[in-house]
């Protein structure tokens, strides 16, 4: 039962996630004034990617290289495994909260050491970026973990879903939003994509498959964070969970995608202060919890 | 004041007027001249070479002060002495560039020039070819010439080549950035990749009313006031008599182009900051003023609008009518984006205190418009040699300390507002009357020159009439010739982030920077601004 | 705060770019469009190519076939509507027309072909029919008969007269 | 009779060294032989121990002399010294085989005597840490391993660096052990009436200690200096730094895989076996663990070393180790004991896979030093297509320490995180902890990617490495990524372990197959998820093949090579930039030392001539003893 449920999950997912950038893709277009491209268009884009051939730059360290977006890509969709996002399936056999940050973790890893092994130095400075910032939200990020778990008094989500209502819990929530948009690279804190300095950063020697692939985990991964935030709010036995989880991705999309439209790009170190300031506050979040309101 | 300082270094004046002062200086009181001019308060506009040889000097080098203060150029002709003439550089660094340019494109040599390499032509051109020379073809291809590439690795940093094809900048120019972290350690400009021959070309081939046509394609953005900068050139020399009503059309459409040139800077700046919604604001905006000049000369851009003597198209009442409307629409709808826009404390945060230039420094290499303005250096053509209309109407010329990128905005920003004022007084003062004067005939040999403030500065162009209807000698100077010099020192110690708003705050407009000479191939020579860093 | 009045702003504003491709553009007048040569009213008298600055428009004479051809290359073409502006005749006009992307090069060709009139004394063409009736009004009798002749003919032909020209010729 | 195995590795090391004595060149070979045969055997103890308890006693002087309680001299093995003994065994094995080829490196420049005659020495006498079951004996060989380690760390004699670390060295764990000493003197003064047999310290100590409680924390202090300094616990660290890199790699090896876990081993014995549990005593061990392991790691990223880097690590993975062993305390004392049970658990895993990690790491780094002669991280780069199996080998290392699943560094932290995050006492701990591991991983993406992968400043010329040393290399890998996918095993001999301290921790519960379950809390499958992403990646790879065409690097269109090369201080800078603060207080401490050293200077003590000055450094030391026995004498009377 639990299988097929986690199958269709997976399913759901790896249709989803590029239809709802193409959906953020409208919205950002119609907050500019303008037509924007159908909600197929990131899909489209996608196919395409996957048709083209891939190139190897000359400096570059072939087998990492290649490697590190497959490995990339497949680490996010273990994730897929442990947290629930269309249908309810139990997965306390699988992993726990710390599994899927650590799984990500690894996502990160694979994909800054391909970028290192590009040999292009954008890429080079786009991976020191992403990495600066993945351990700046990974310490807000546990502060969050501590919080939910001294809460939830567990860590595996059959006993997490859904998070008892308390003050703390809501606070809790609010920062693992930021966190989720930090986590899922887009303006302001798209620092290591940045476009007009470094180029894609990471991004910048991989094509055709390889960089379909990495667009692929974005979205993906965007879709498994939007998916947590969710699971922690609406019960997971709840009969009407299916509509309320659509309605709640859609409610997300839009709220981020506004966010992302209104904001211009933040430089590195201001990224990383605003993400400490967070964590303070996050400290003060845990006490509360501790303190047990 | 002027006439003194020339007189007491015994030069020879061949003309002066209300505008113009040509002097022919001895070479060995050059430098002198020179020197008690800058330090009069003249900075250094540009310089231009020609080969005379035609008209039986030989070789001469003018160079072209603007003193704002008597409101005029002085042209400081020299003529060299078997192909030497002393480099003034190493009083003004501003004339670096410029005498390189004429050591590559006329084979005339400057002492004591403390870098005498190539600027412009590239590496795989021969030695001793100098295709401004007259005896040099317009439509000459010298053959390609093999040579290697001399350059070392810098280590304990990353070596960023910034262009020259980078999406930062929207031409293909070349910065190498020095990066250790994330902070800009040195900076290195290289230039000069794309060479259209236009000197040459109108030199040439053309005949003085065609010129300004491609006066016009200088640059893709400011082209109409290269164009009349050109005309003005040729009526100051000829003394035409141009229709009040010719002067005010041009007067709007000079500011038509300045907003529709600063609102794209501006909206560039917010896709720079990562902004792109404020991008898509402005360019919406800027879209009506595009449709303004399809209406008063049937191009968006290319306004092809000046002949000498005047205008081609007249403005009749509805244009008039539907102009002013949009403008008191579209001049509320700038101040509720630009008000709103610059209330968000991450755009302004990273525009603040960024990329500063000094006056000091500012001044020592010439630096024009809103560029110089942002740090504190008060020059504005308009207001300093009045041309067209600007004479009779009144507008501010707005002033920044800091000499930041936020600082330079925030002159854009209010000039385009300043522009739409000036556009509406035009149009109420509109003097009715002919609007093209063709009866005139033109002068020989004369030595002449027109300025311009285009959007990013001061434009110069010198000329020298030729026989018939051509020019002997045709020397554009963009602003951005000025400008660029300054920015390897805005760069230094700065975030890598901020390097494309750095090198974008002076509207860089790298092809009308390179126009001078037919090239074939794309290597160019590194020209190092080591001097101007004071050392990497 | 600023940052929600512009969002309300752009919502407010709605689309405001267009389906272009899909949907017409509209132009103002005197838009500088193409420039189209109207055969019927040319004349071949040059003006055109004189004014040209990047010499799209050429104007030769094909002497065998007799005929001067009036070449427009609108590839060379940068819109400035000069042409326009000295054509006696207004045979060449700018239209509307912009979207001119193509993929066989003769659409950006237009070749006007004028019958040329040959000299009656040495036979050789030297100017187009069309013209010589533009110019005939303006010229006296004396000179109409001898129109025909192309210059350095007529040039030889007022020099005999004025020698051997009975009744003192025409001086 | 099987017993007298235990004397076998003793025999064919001190052998070893006496023919490490000689100065020929084969000699290298036979002793590296020697003790990895040695480090065989003691492999098989370690596994016998695990089934069953092996004891020798010898009776060394039947007189009632001072020495009497030298008197019986007692090796036992039992479950928890068995699973040391693996850890040393497998560890030696693969330091002693990548020896044999590496150390020749060092042949013309160096007296290889210092090597051969000590390492076989310094394997002994940890053998011997581990199995004696005598405290007196213990401190002896405890300094003897101290002694032969200090000259393997200044082998490089002409490196006034290498010499002036291990003096360093030296000295900060001499002066540590004078506080075991004192913890020893107080223990068989007081409690054993001069007994100092294991067995009979178990069974007096916990109920004496929990009347007399002053002695009980005297103790603490004394052992949790004394054993926090071996174990370079901060702040009694900054000796490791400078000693690690120092020494030959395959004996860096050695000091962080094994050597720093002995007071590890010792903690264990004292605080679980012989002391009563107290929560705050658990709490204070903790509290240095976060300490440890948050500022060793905050400094490793500032390294510029590779081995530097390294040592800095083994500092933090010390602080991972001895946090759960105090929150387990903590709630063994509290009565919870399965939480109890998880952390100390996951104290024993982490201390296993440290071992095999960073035993790993450091060989390749020797590998890497082996090649290009240089540890600058500045100068290496993409060694990835010179030394393939090196630089997986370090990949390996650097994601199993980074706690990426599923190697083994994920299980023992997941366990560290399970159990901390449970109570809201310790929950701020795990916290920190999580944090670190990011670090961790910032940290060794800089290691592997400056080795590996970045372009260098210069071509560097090197090959893969012999077959000895990267077969040694694989061994610890495989370790890693073994007991990662399936570390039922270990977690099997570590429940063994605590068994034997008294300390049940309900495998059953723990291991529902395939994965790990701490019901109501978390859960882990590591066999799942490798089969996912093994499944996974080969479906995507056969979907999306990925073949291309090679072609030039794009540097925006220019053709010159420039230098892309990331020196190593440029990483991460705005990060270290913006947690400046911690290195403020890390950097104001040393100072805070530093002054109080001149102020000593006043008094005409001088610190930097003292701590290279041994006399004066022991007689210092014993004058210290004199008083603390006294003073705590009186506070007893």
């Amino acid at each position: 039962m639990n299988i097929i449920f986690i199958a269709i999950n997976l399913a759901f997912a790896l249709i989803i996630a590029p239809l709802i950038d193409g959906f953020e893709r409208k919205i950002r277009a119609r907050l500019q004034n303008r037509q924007g491209p159908s909600i197929l268009q990131t899909w489209w884009d996608l196919i395409k990617l996957f048709k083209r051939p891939t190139i190897e730059p000359q400096d570059s360290v072939k087998p990492l290289y290649k490697l590190a977006p497959y490995i990339t890509f497949t680490s996010v969709l273990a994730a897929y495994l442990i947290i629930p996002t269309l249908l309810p399936a139990s997965t306390n056999f699988i992993g726990d909260l710390i599994l899927v940050v650590y799984l990500l973790g690894l996502a990160t890893l694979s994909f800054v050491i391909g970028a290192f092994s590009s040999g292009n130095a954008y890429a080079q400075i786009g991976s020191n970026r992403d990495v600066s910032l993945f351990m700046s939200e990974e310490l807000l990020l546990a502060f969050i973990i501590g919080t939910i778990a001294v809460i939830g008094k567990s860590l595996s989500f059959g006993q997490l879903f859904p998070l008892p209502f308390r003050i703390s819990s809501v606070l809790a929530l609010l920062l693992l939003f930021l966190v989720i948009y930090v986590a899922s690279t887009r303006l302001p804190f798209d620092i290591a994509e940045a476009e007009p300095e470094i180029i894609e950063g990471p991004l910048i020697e991989y094509s055709g498959k390889h960089l379909g692939l990495l667009k692929y985990f974005v979205f993906l991964k965007r879709l498994l964070l939007y998916s947590l935030i969710l699971d922690f709010i609406i019960p997971i036995q709840n009969p009407i969970r299916l509509i309320c989880y659509l309605i709640g991705i859609i409610i997300l999309s839009i709220v981020y995608s506004t966010l992302e439209a209104y904001y211009g790009r933040f430089r590195i170190d201001q990224a990383i202060r605003i993400l400490k300031r967070a964590s303070i506050v996050a400290l003060i979040v845990w006490m509360i919890a501790v303190v047990g309101w | 004041m002027i006439l003194e300082i020339l007189k007491s270094n015994n030069a020879k004046i061949l003309r002066h007027d209300e505008k113009v002062t040509v002097a022919l200086v001895p070479n060995d009181k050059l430098r002198t001249t020179a020197e008690l001019l800058f330090k009069a308060g003249c900075y250094y506009a540009t310089g231009a070479g020609v080969d005379e040889r035609l008209l039986g000097v030989g070789f001469s080098m003018y160079h072209i002060f603007n003193c704002e203060a008597e409101g005029r150029y002085i042209i400081i002709k020299a003529v060299a002495s078997n192909l030497k003439i002393p480099s003034i550089t190493p009083i003004i660094s501003g004339a670096n560039w410029a005498e390189r340019e004429v050591m590559d494109m006329l084979g005339i040599f400057f002492d004591e020039h403390p870098e005498p390499v190539r600027l412009i032509l590239p590496d795989d051109w021969p030695e001793g070819v100098y295709p401004l020379r007259k005896d040099f073809r317009y439509n000459e291809r010298p053959p390609r010439v093999e040579f290697e590439q001399k350059r070392e690795k810098k280590p304990g940093v990353i070596e960023v080549p910034v262009g020259p094809y980078h999406p930062a900048l929207h031409e293909p120019e070349m910065f190498e950035l020095y990066v250790k972290g994330e902070e800009i350690v040195g900076a290195v400009y290289r230039g000069f990749h794309i060479h259209r021959g236009m000197e040459k070309l109108a030199e040439g081939r053309m005949t003085i009313n065609q010129i300004p046509f491609l006066a016009e394609r200088i640059c893709g953005i400011c082209g109409y006031t290269h164009n009349c900068a050109y005309v003005q050139a040729i009526e100051d020399a000829a003394k035409i008599e141009v229709p009040e009503r010719a002067l005010y059309i041009r007067t709007i459409l000079l500011e038509l182009e300045r907003i529709h040139s600063h609102m794209l800077w501006l909206g560039v700046a917010f896709h720079l900051l990562g902004f792109e919604s404020g991008f898509m604001h402005t360019w919406r905006i800027r879209e009506t003023f595009m449709d303004l000049a399809e209406l008063l000369t049937g191009n968006r851009k290319t306004y092809g609008m000046n002949l000498i003597g005047g205008v081609r198209r007249n403005i009749d009442e509805n244009k008039k009518k539907g102009l002013s409307e949009i403008l008191d629409k579209t001049k509320k709808e700038i101040r509720e984006i630009f008000d709103n826009a610059t209330q968000m404390r991450e755009l302004i945060n990273r525009m603040e205190g960024i990329g500063v230039l000094s006056k000091k420094k500012g001044r020592e290499i010439g630096v024009v418009g809103p560029t110089a303005r942002g740090s504190d250096i008060d020059t504005d053509v308009r207001r300093d040699h009045p041309y067209a209309a600007y004479g009779d109407l009144e507008f501010k010329v707005p002033i920044y300390k800091d000499g930041d990128v936020l600082s330079r905005f925030l002159v854009r920003y209010e000039e385009v507002l300043e522009s739409i004022w000036l556009i509406e007084q035009a149009l109420d003062q509109l003097p009715p009357g002919d609007i093209l004067n063709e009866e005139y005939e033109l002068p020989e040999h004369t030595i002449c020159v027109g300025a311009t403030e285009a959007p990013r500065g001061e434009d110069v162009h010198f000329a020298i009439m030729g026989e018939g209807n051509k020019v002997y000698r045709w020397h554009p100077r963009a602003p951005t010739y000025n400008n660029l010099p300054a920015v390897p020192i805005m760069l230094k110690g700065e975030k890598l982030a901020d390097a494309p708003i750095i090198i974008a705050s002076i509207d860089p407009c790298f092809s009308c920077t390179d126009h001078i000479v037919i090239v074939d191939g794309e290597k160019v020579y590194r020209c190092s601004l080591d001097n101007y860093l004071g050392g990497l | 705060m600023g940052r929600f009045k512009l969002i309300t702003k752009a919502i407010s504003i709605g689309r405001v770019t267009e389906k272009y491709p899909f949907v017409p553009l509209e132009v103002p007048e005197g838009f500088r469009g193409k420039p189209v040569i109207d055969p019927e009213k040319c004349i071949g008298c040059t003006a055109c190519s004189n004014a040209c600055p990047p010499q799209a428009l050429q104007v030769y004479d094909d002497l065998e076939r007799g005929v001067r051809v009036v070449h427009l290359f609108i590839g060379r073409c940068i819109f400035c509507a000069r042409c326009q502006d000295v054509c006696p005749t207004e045979a060449i006009k700018l239209t509307k027309e912009f979207e001119l992307a193509t993929l066989s090069d003769e659409d950006l060709h237009q070749i006007v072909e004028l019958q040329m009139v040959r000299c009656e004394e040495c036979g050789k063409p030297f100017d187009t029919f069309r013209h010589l009736l533009y110019t005939a009004k303006e010229l006296q009798p004396w000179e109409r008969e001898m129109m025909f002749l192309c210059p350095e003919c007529k040039a030889k032909k007022v020099s005999e007269k004025l020698i051997f020209g009975k009744g003192g010729g025409y001086v | 009779m099987e017993a007298q195995i235990l004397l076998l590795p003793i025999g064919i090391l001190i052998i070893a060294a006496l023919i490490g004595l000689s100065k020929a060149k084969v000699v290298l070979k036979i002793v590296n032989m020697l003790s990895a045969v040695s480090s065989g055997v003691i492999i098989y103890d370690g596994v016998l121990g695990l089934k069953t308890t092996i004891e020798l006693k010898y009776n060394l002087f039947n007189s009632s002399s001072f020495f009497a309680f030298l008197n019986y001299l007692v090796f036992r093995v039992d479950a928890l010294s068995a699973f040391f003994l693996l850890i040393l065994g497998i560890l030696s094995l693969c330091a002693s085989v990548y020896g044999i080829k590496y150390m020749e490196r060092y042949f013309e420049r160096e007296d290889m005597r210092v090597y051969t005659f000590n390492y076989p020495l310094f394997i002994l006498t940890m053998y011997l840490v581990v199995i004696c079951w005598n405290l007196l004996w213990f401190i002896i060989f405890w300094e003897l391993m101290t002694l032969f380690s200090q000259f393997l760390v200044a082998f490089e004699q002409r490196k006034e660096k290498a010499v002036k670390a291990a003096f360093k060295y030296f000295c900060m764990t001499k002066a540590g052990a004078e506080f075991i000493v004192l913890a020893l003197i107080l223990i068989i003064l007081k409690a054993t009436n001069f007994n100092a047999n294991y067995s009979e310290i178990a069974n007096v100590l916990p109920a004496y200690l929990s009347v007399h409680s002053t002695t009980l924390y005297t103790l603490t202090f004394a052992l949790l200096i004394g054993l926090g300094v071996k174990a370079a616990m901060v702040p009694f660290h900054s000796w490791l730094p400078d000693a690690h890199p120092e020494a030959p790699s395959n004996v860096s090896a050695l000091l962080s895989g094994i050597m720093i876990k002995l007071p590890i081993y010792m903690m264990f014995r004292f605080f679980l076996g012989f002391f009563p549990l107290k929560p705050e005593i658990g709490i204070v061990i903790a509290i240095f663990g976060i300490l440890t392991l948050f500022f060793s790691m905050m400094y490793a990223l500032l390294q510029e070393d590779s081995k530097r880097l390294l040592a800095f690590s083994s500092i933090d993975n010390i602080g991972y180790i001895l946090l759960p062993m105090g929150a387990g305390i903590y709630f063994l004392a509290n009565g919870s004991q399965l939480f109890g049970g998880i952390a100390l658990a996951a104290a024993l895993f982490h201390t296993m896979n440290h071992a095999f990690f960073k035993g790993l790491l450091f060989l390749t780094a020797g590998s890497v030093m082996y090649e290009t002669g240089t540890r600058d991280l500045n100068y290496l780069g993409s060694l990835a297509k010179k030394m393939p199996l090196t630089a997986f080998t370090a990949l390996i290392g650097s994601l199993a320490i980074a706690g990426i699943p599923p190697l083994n560094g994920f299980v023992s932290k997941w366990m560290i995180y399970i159990s901390t995050l449970s109570s809201p006492a310790t929950s701020l701990f795990g916290i920190i902890a999580i944090f670190i591991s990011a670090v961790t991983l910032g940290t060794f993406v800089k290691y592997f990617t400056a080795i590996f992968t970045k372009p260098p400043v210069k071509e560097i010329d090197a090959k893969e490495v012999p077959l000895l040393m990267s077969a040694s290399q694989l061994l610890l890998a495989l370790f890693c990524i073994v007991f990662g996918i399936y570390p039922f095993l270990p977690l099997k001999m570590i429940s063994q372990a605590l068994g034997s301290i008294g300390v049940q921790i309900h495998l059953d519960s723990l291991v529902v197959y395939p994965s790990l379950v701490v019901p109501k809390t978390g859960n882990y499958s590591p066999i799942i998820i490798f089969a996912f992403l093994l499944v996974s990646t080969l479906i995507v790879l056969l979907l999306i093949p990925s073949r291309g065409e090679v072609v030039p690097t794009w540097k925006t269109g220019r053709s010159e090579d420039l230098n892309m090369s990331m020196p190593a201080d440029a990483y991460y800078r705005d990060f270290r930039e913006v947690f400046r603060e911690v290195y403020t207080v890390g950097d104001a401490s040393k100072r805070f030392v530093q002054k109080i050293a001149e102020m000593a200077g006043m008094f005409g003590i001088k610190f930097e001539v003292l701590s290279y000055d041994l006399n004066s450094m022991l007689s210092i030391a014993m004058i210290l003893i004199v008083i603390l026995v006294a003073v705590l004498g009186g506070v007893e009377l």
